[in-house]
């Protein structure tokens, strides 16, 4: 069970218990999985490609009714999702699917805002085809972030990014949620990264949590100790030698 | 509209009541009463009509069937079909052809380079045959006067739709196969080398048929007795003005030129009522007999399927002008 | 280590295009005015048979004929008053039968329910000749011209159905996926991703319902017709004017042509989304 | 900073399934025996407007009558031997208008000219109506089983045609320039790209060809047929014999209702790879 | 113009002149970039998200014939392209899209001998969409690295990957490079894995080629001096600062 910052029990926006997946019947991509995940709380989920981690998110938002397996899930009213490919609707423009759905009068205003925050601004009568990888990804991004939901998922939001840009979407998305403060759980294989988003840092590894480690570090600059630390300690049950 | 019934026994009632409709299907007619303004008297006479361009067995019993129709112009043949199916119906006007031989409907067409020049010579030929329509009970009937049986000729299935026959003739598909009268020009024209031969029968039966519930609509029976002295008298009015009937039908409604809408006139030839019904019906016992035996169809007595109440009105309509015996 | 800080750019402009030759697979751009080669080639085959003698006259009109038989028609028989009331039949038929066939298909689409109840006796309506379900129509809605314009709508549904009915179930499972994350209820569903998801199927489905309506006219306008480029046909037919059967083929040809075409333009216009080998 | 290793799974098997549950956007699951519904309830809708009078035997002869006529068919007239001419005819016919449809639509899909010369005459031949045509096929193949052959091969080329060249030209212009840079030439293209990608449109319009072969079959068993379900059912119209007509007609739905569903489930097999809402 | 591991000039196996591509009139998106590469190089190519990295791939692919442009571009015969998204036929099985247009008998256990390399021995019958993101692109990379190319151009091929697969997916590169010697141009986001895995990094900016070094550390792990340097070099050409 979580406990908020003043150590005190909380309901958990997120409860898994139990939870089974599989595919076929040589084996499971999911084995019993718990998990817990705080209101407010920004989970940062690594693993190995092929893991099960997308597997996990879709379970999550509900996306696997046809998938066998068990166990228990409750999450909040309000979910959105990031995909791992960007999945634009192809026949809307930009803006058009980044407000999908929205309702309300100030819903392209409030779309438009998005795509400016994610460096897409003027970009808005595209279609999808016409945007680079990353703008696609980007793209994605602001439609989720410009519904403000109680429980993010996003599977691996930063993957076609560069360096720059990158930072620019991680001060967004911490900036989001300081505002909101959504339940987060973001997929990314980079540590670093991890390390430097999340509240916690869990790994997936044979359908289980393996590790679950909480990021309690007051400076988050690579240069830190802690840092290296805890970047070691992961990558090391990533089975990769820190230095590689 | 519950209309009282009328005995098919009971003598035809004189007065049309006012609304009286009649849904007829008999689109030269129409043509001849707007031409010839009896279409004023018709309505004088309180009956309304409701015109369909229908005419033809198939479709006409389609529309007797959904009781969408009250009568249509048709040949014999279809008034044996709807009684061997089912549907009844009376024959309420005869017509015949005044000189049915020279002014046949039907010719029998024949294939370039195939030499027949008598019925005598259809035998081994292959000749174009559909059941179920008029020009199939006339192959039969031709056959049956040159002293041929089915075995003696190969019977070609071929539905005479659009210019079918034409086509297969000319592409001698066919050797021989019955044509209207009216397109024998255009064939032989069409296809040198194309000739063609009269079947020496008579095939100008030219009645005008109705649903028995029709007739036994007492409203719709007196405005049927109405209809058929009218329709006699636009029949005879047609005889004599031959070039405004070709300009009103041929013409204006099935738009042909002037000169193939004359012609087609002057081919079909002058109509005439018979005085008596009787030859007609002789025939048409004679055409169900030998379809019921040629094609497996039950013993029909013909009797059933005219109403003889209506031979008076259409011979007291034409007065003088009735034909009688052999013509008849 | 050697950093090389990029210089200015060339200043003489050049402007040479080499590029890297691939062989191309797809059909590449389209050819303009390749509207008109196929008609062009239809007409100059035709022309040529007539003019040699390949193709006999009894068979098929030569152009010329046809030509004169088309004014013919236009100035003496009123060809215009036929086209309109044959367009006339065939658009309203047309326009209930695609309402009805869209609706049909969504319904039928999003719902197995539905569909268990609809799509079994479309499939059976449309393995049956329509001039066999004639009778029922005239039994049912007479011999007017309602029986004509739903005879004409129910041909021209079932292309309209099963295509968007295709097209709908084409639709990428993960477009639905995210429009259930979305939040979204049916109704939006049905805007926002069904129909853009099914339109490259109703547009097609477009093309045959558009020549259907038409050629129902030919089956339709044998009923009790008194205008009407089928009834026009149907006569002529009677009385053996190849050359006026041909008037109507044309005009059939020509106008099943051209609203193919606008079919198709308008699926270039609203689909420029697609990256496909269309192009 | 807290790490905590993972301890031993629970040991107590708990299988309880809680999902999230979200509204389902798309159709979901196919429904069993749903192949079944559509034809039980049209025969249902049949039989009990026959029984209450609603359906008059004038129109539509009842379900029972039909029985009947059925076995008199059979018995008295051979039905089988009716079928069988008639699958045959349409059988050779769908073939050989299968295998040419695709050929063109490859053909004018894959090369702007080949369309410009193949695509017009395709458009114009489905705009004219096939009853339209069958004299010129009678004067260039005569009335024999060749003319009926070839008149129901170009009936269902054109669905395969239109279909499968629209399937083609919708193919995802990525995976033709994955093509192009695999260094692949112009038939392996075609064998693992187009074709693959075509399937769903060529399958579709299957489904059409299927449907128009058989219906193909009315219209030429009009000429010179001894035998076939159509030279039944003309006959069967030209005496008015309502129950033959429709025993004709049962015939046709259930080949038609087979045959699409057969092509259907085929559709499903082979197209294992798509993730769409047809699930 | 290239100089070999002899200080000697070669004729380039990727020589691009005055290169020019625009999407639309306000702007190009390549402004006359030169790049030589030179046989057996492997560039690593950096640069912003949407500054025209996948637009010149695709120009030295040839496939982009119907954008905007000019320029003079020469590349030898033989091509192989690792798309951004993975590309892989929906329509064919995972080991058939490998070998899709190889020939020769040996072709099916060329192409289970990629798989396997790439982590995928088993997965050989599943259908594209049966795979997790980042063994698509894996199956993705199979596909280019069985072909043996004269010319490799990979459009960021490890996005997808973790840490331990990258290292691995890494090692497979850097061996087929040493046997087969083909040129690569590598896209990448990770500064980190372009000065790993290359002899020179070159970054796209504005349309040209704004930075070209060549990479000549003897230890290429990150804790040596001349990595550090050279990765906040780029960093900072990046618009980054090196230890955010
Ligand atoms: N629809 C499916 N059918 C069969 N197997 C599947 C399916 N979807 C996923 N899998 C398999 O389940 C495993 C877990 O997949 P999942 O997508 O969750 O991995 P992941 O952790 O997200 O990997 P990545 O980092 O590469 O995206 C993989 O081995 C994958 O091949
Ligand atoms: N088909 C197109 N139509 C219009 N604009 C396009 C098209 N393709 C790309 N662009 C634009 O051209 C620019 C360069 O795109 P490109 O895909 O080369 O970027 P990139 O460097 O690969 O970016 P990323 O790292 O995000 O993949 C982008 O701004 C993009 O929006
Ligand atoms: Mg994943
Ligand atoms: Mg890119």
């Amino acid at each position: 069970m979580a406990t908020d910052a003043r150590g005190l029990t909380t309901e958990p926006a997120v409860r898994v218990r139990n939870l089974h997946r599989s595919f076929n019947s040589d084996g499971g991509v999911l084995n019993g999985l718990d998990l817990d995940i705080a209101p407010g709380e920004f989970v940062a989920l690594i693993g190995r490609s092929g893991t099960g981690k997308s597997t996990l998110l879709r379970a999550l938002a509900g996306l696997d009714r046809d998938v066998a397996g068990h166990g228990r899930i409750q999450v909040p009213e309000s979910v959105s999702v990031v995909f791992q490919d960007s999945r634009l609707l192809p026949w809307k423009r930009v803006l058009d699917n980044v407000v999908f759905g929205l309702r309300g009068a100030g819903a392209a205003d409030r779309g438009r805002k998005a795509l400016a925050e994610v460096g897409l601004a003027g970009r808005e009568r595209a279609w999808p085809y016409q945007l680079s990888g990353g703008e696609q990804q980007r793209a994605s991004l602001a439609r989720s972030l410009v519904r403000e939901p109680q429980l993010l998922l996003a599977d691996e939001p930063f993957g076609a990014l560069d360096a720059l840009t990158r930072i620019r979407m991680h001060a967004l998305l911490r900036r989001l949620c300081e505002t909101h403060r959504p339940a987060v759980l973001l997929v990314t294989h980079d540590v670093d990264e991890a390390i430097v988003l999340a509240d916690r840092v869990i790994l997936l590894d044979a359908g289980v949590v393996d590790t679950d480690v909480r990021v309690e570090l007051t400076n988050r600059s690579r240069s830190d100790a802690g840092f290296a630390e805890l970047r070691s300690l992961l990558l090391d049950r990533l089975g990769v030698a820190a230095d590689a | 509209e519950a209309a009282t019934r009328l005995e098919l026994s009971a003598a035809l009632p004189d007065k049309v009541p006012t609304g009286t409709t009649l849904r007829i299907g008999d689109p030269q007619i129409q043509a001849i009463l707007g031409a010839s303004g009896l279409d004023k008297e018709l309505s004088d006479a309180g009956v309304t009509t409701e015109w369909a361009n229908i005419s033809g067995g198939p479709q006409s019993i389609q529309a007797f069937r959904a009781d969408k129709l009250d009568c249509s112009s048709v040949a014999d043949i279809p008034s044996l079909f709807a009684a061997w199916t089912g549907t009844s119906t009376k024959i309420v006007f005869q017509a015949v052809t005044q000189d049915p031989l020279d002014h046949p409907i039907y010719k029998l067409g024949v294939a370039p380079g195939v030499n027949v020049a008598s019925p005598a010579d259809l035998r081994g030929k292959r000749i174009a045959y559909s059941a179920g329509q008029a020009q199939g009970a006339l192959v039969l009937r031709v056959l049956q006067k040159a002293g041929l049986s089915q075995k003696d000729v190969q019977l070609i299935e071929l539905t005479s739709t659009g210019d079918s026959y034409v086509t297969a003739l000319g592409t001698k598909a066919v050797d021989v196969a019955p044509i209207g009268a009216q397109n024998i020009k255009l064939y032989e024209a069409k296809y040198p080398g194309a000739t063609s031969i009269n079947t020496g029968i008579r095939d100008d039966a030219s009645t005008l048929y109705c649903l028995t519930t029709a007739v036994e609509d007492a409203d719709k029976a007196a405005a049927l007795k109405a209809y058929v002295a009218i329709r006699t008298r636009a029949l005879l009015w047609a005889n004599d003005h031959p070039d405004e009937f070709a300009k009103a039908y041929y013409q204006d409604s099935q738009k042909l030129n002037e000169a193939d809408a004359k012609a087609v006139v002057e081919i079909n030839g002058d109509k005439g009522i018979p005085a008596s019904w009787d030859n007609a019906i002789k025939r048409l016992q004679e055409t169900a007999d030998l379809l019921s035996t040629e094609q497996k169809h039950d013993k029909l007595d013909v009797t059933t399927l005219v109403d003889r109440r209506f031979e008076k009105v259409q011979a007291d309509a034409a007065g003088d002008k009735v034909v009688t015996g052999d013509a008849s | 280590m050697t950093a090389t800080l990029h210089t200015a750019p060339v200043t003489v402009p050049d402007t040479t295009d080499q590029r890297v030759v691939r062989r191309r697979l797809g059909p590449g751009h389209r050819i303009r005015f390749s509207f008109w080669f196929g008609p062009t080639l239809a007409l100059a085959i035709w022309s040529i048979g007539s003019a040699t003698g390949l193709i006999k006259p009894a068979i098929l009109s030569a152009p010329w004929d046809v030509v004169v038989a088309f004014q013919d028609q236009w100035v003496n028989h009123d060809l215009l008053g036929n086209i309109v009331a044959s367009l006339q039949r065939s658009l309203v038929g047309l326009t209930l039968g695609v309402v009805t066939g869209a609706v049909l298909a969504v319904i039928s689409g999003l719902s197995r329910f539905g569909e268990s109840l609809i799509d079994g006796p479309i499939q059976i309506k449309r393995s049956v000749p329509t001039l066999a379900i004639i009778p029922l129509f005239i039994a049912w809605f007479g011999i007017g011209e309602e029986m004509k314009v739903i005879t004409i709508a129910l041909i021209s549904l079932v292309p309209i159905y099963i295509h968007t009915h295709n097209g709908l179930r084409g639709i990428d499972g993960k477009y639905a996926e995210l429009a259930e994350t979305i939040g979204i209820n049916h109704g939006e569903f049905v805007r926002h991703v069904v129909l853009p998801g099914a339109l490259p199927g109703f547009l097609l489905g477009m093309r045959f319902a558009v020549t259907s309506s038409l050629l129902g006219l030919v089956v339709v306008e044998h009923y009790n017709a008194v205008a009407g480029i089928g009834y026009m046909i149907t006569l002529a037919e009677q009385y053996g004017q190849t050359d006026v059967i041909v008037v109507g083929l044309v005009i059939y040809g020509i106008f099943g042509y051209c609203a193919d075409s606008a079919v198709r333009f308008t699926g270039r216009r609203v689909l420029a989304w697609r990256q496909t080998l269309e192009g």
